[in-house]
């Protein structure tokens, strides 16, 4: 068991991958810490949500993944 | 409800069921828009009126294909909830909102919106607000191929700067 | 540009032609609203957004026959001046207004509006500026029979105030 | 050759038909004495317009129809 990361939309390119996985528990830092510099960078922006288990986080720093678990990095969407 | 409407191949109106008061689809592959839309005035025989909108993939200069990804956890259940705002929101009778995943080429259907209501202004405004909702509030990532090489260069959308002042009017008071 | 969708009975997408970038019609019988909607949605293939409006008779409490009459001489060349008017306003490829003269059942289409654009803001505003002139701008009167007596007693309807307001937001700069 | 005038929408059951014909030139007075004291009324109300020869009148008061010339009455349109 471990905690897999996806990237969506533009971040699969800046990842090089549309997921990968690493072991939990994942916290904010462990989250900047394990996608790259290039992710980090746009993680930082406010216009990029995090979702854990299904939900879209408030407050993306209190981030709080246990193994099993999957986070979702969102970036600004542009649908329809 | 639902059922009321259901019929055989044998109904010349309408050859799929909707489901009432709301309809949400997310769609791998072609999306009916005529046989989407018969149901849904089927459905809604009491409505004096339907309003509905169909985006298209435009063949803007080059454009040769077109994908959408989404994040299938958040899509569906966004979308549901997005409705059911739309029928808290407004007068509905009920609402219908079909999105495309996956690559489409230019003319295929993307979305498709209908509202009906008693009243014409409610059926406009819902089917408005669920587009512009779903144009920046919904989970999905565009991204298209240009030029005339099959295995050429995917680049991605950016969201527009109109498409975040069209969302910003519903959550002013009117 | 209608001669090219003009398609023969095998054609299974449409069925009729519309002309472009204006079809207006009077019609004294059935309103084809599918029909109508999948030959404008064929003939403005390369437009990204179709916003349409389908009103129709509501079963109202007891109402069992609308009647509308119109004053020829005025109503044909008003729609085509409105649809002129539009097309002026807006950034459209074309624009479909469809209107029922006569009389009709609850459930009956009344009338049919389409805009196909660009984006779909114009799409819709479009769609809003021909419906809001046809119901307070046009040269229509609606009378309706009510209750079981096939031979009862014709009421004339009364224009609506909000039908006003709609109106007067097309006079003021937006 | 006459003037034919046209009651339309619900001045038809006010006039209690929907056409007569009158004699020409048709002026605004004449209009007025033509249709009875009920459409007469309707008439000097600002919402109702009166037609001439298919073109409706800026200044209904300014009616001058001739011979063989169609006069339409329209009262406040309901449509759609």
């Amino acid at each position: 068991m471990a905690v897999r990361i996806l990237f969506l939309g533009p971040l699969s390119d800046l990842a090089g991958a549309g997921e990968r996985e690493v072991a939990g528990p994942l916290d904010w830092d462990g989250l900047l810490a394990s996608v790259g510099p290039q992710v980090a960078g746009q993680l930082r922006d406010d216009r990029v949500n995090v979702a854990c288990a299904g939900k879209v986080l408030a407050d993306k720093t209190a981030l709080a993944a246990q193994d099993g678990e999957e986070v979702a990095l969102l970036p600004p969407v542009s649908g329809g | 409800m639902a059922r009321k409407w259901r019929c055989s191949l044998r109904c010349r109106v309408a050859r799929l069921s909707v489901r009432s008061p709301a309809d949400i689809r997310l769609l791998d592959r072609g999306l009916s828009v005529g046989e989407g839309l018969a149901a849904f005035n089927a459905a809604h025989g009491e409505a004096g009126a339907i309003a509905s909108f169909l985006g298209k993939v435009r063949p803007d200069g080059d454009v040769k294909a077109l994908e959408l990804t989404h994040y299938a956890p958040l899509t569906q259940p966004g979308m549901e909830s997005l409705a059911q705002q739309a029928i808290a929101r407004f007068s509905l009778d009920g609402v219908l909102a079909w999105h495309r995943v996956g690559v489409m080429q230019p003319g295929d259907a993307i979305v498709l919106v209908a509202a009906a209501a008693r009243h014409r202004r409610d059926a406009f405004d819902a089917t408005m607000f669920v587009m512009d909702h779903l144009k920046s509030a919904a989970w999905f990532w565009k991204r298209e191929r240009r030029g005339s090489d099959p295995d050429g260069e995917w680049r991605w959308v950016e969201p527009r700067g109109e498409d975040h002042a069209d969302l910003a009017r519903w959550t002013t008071p009117d």
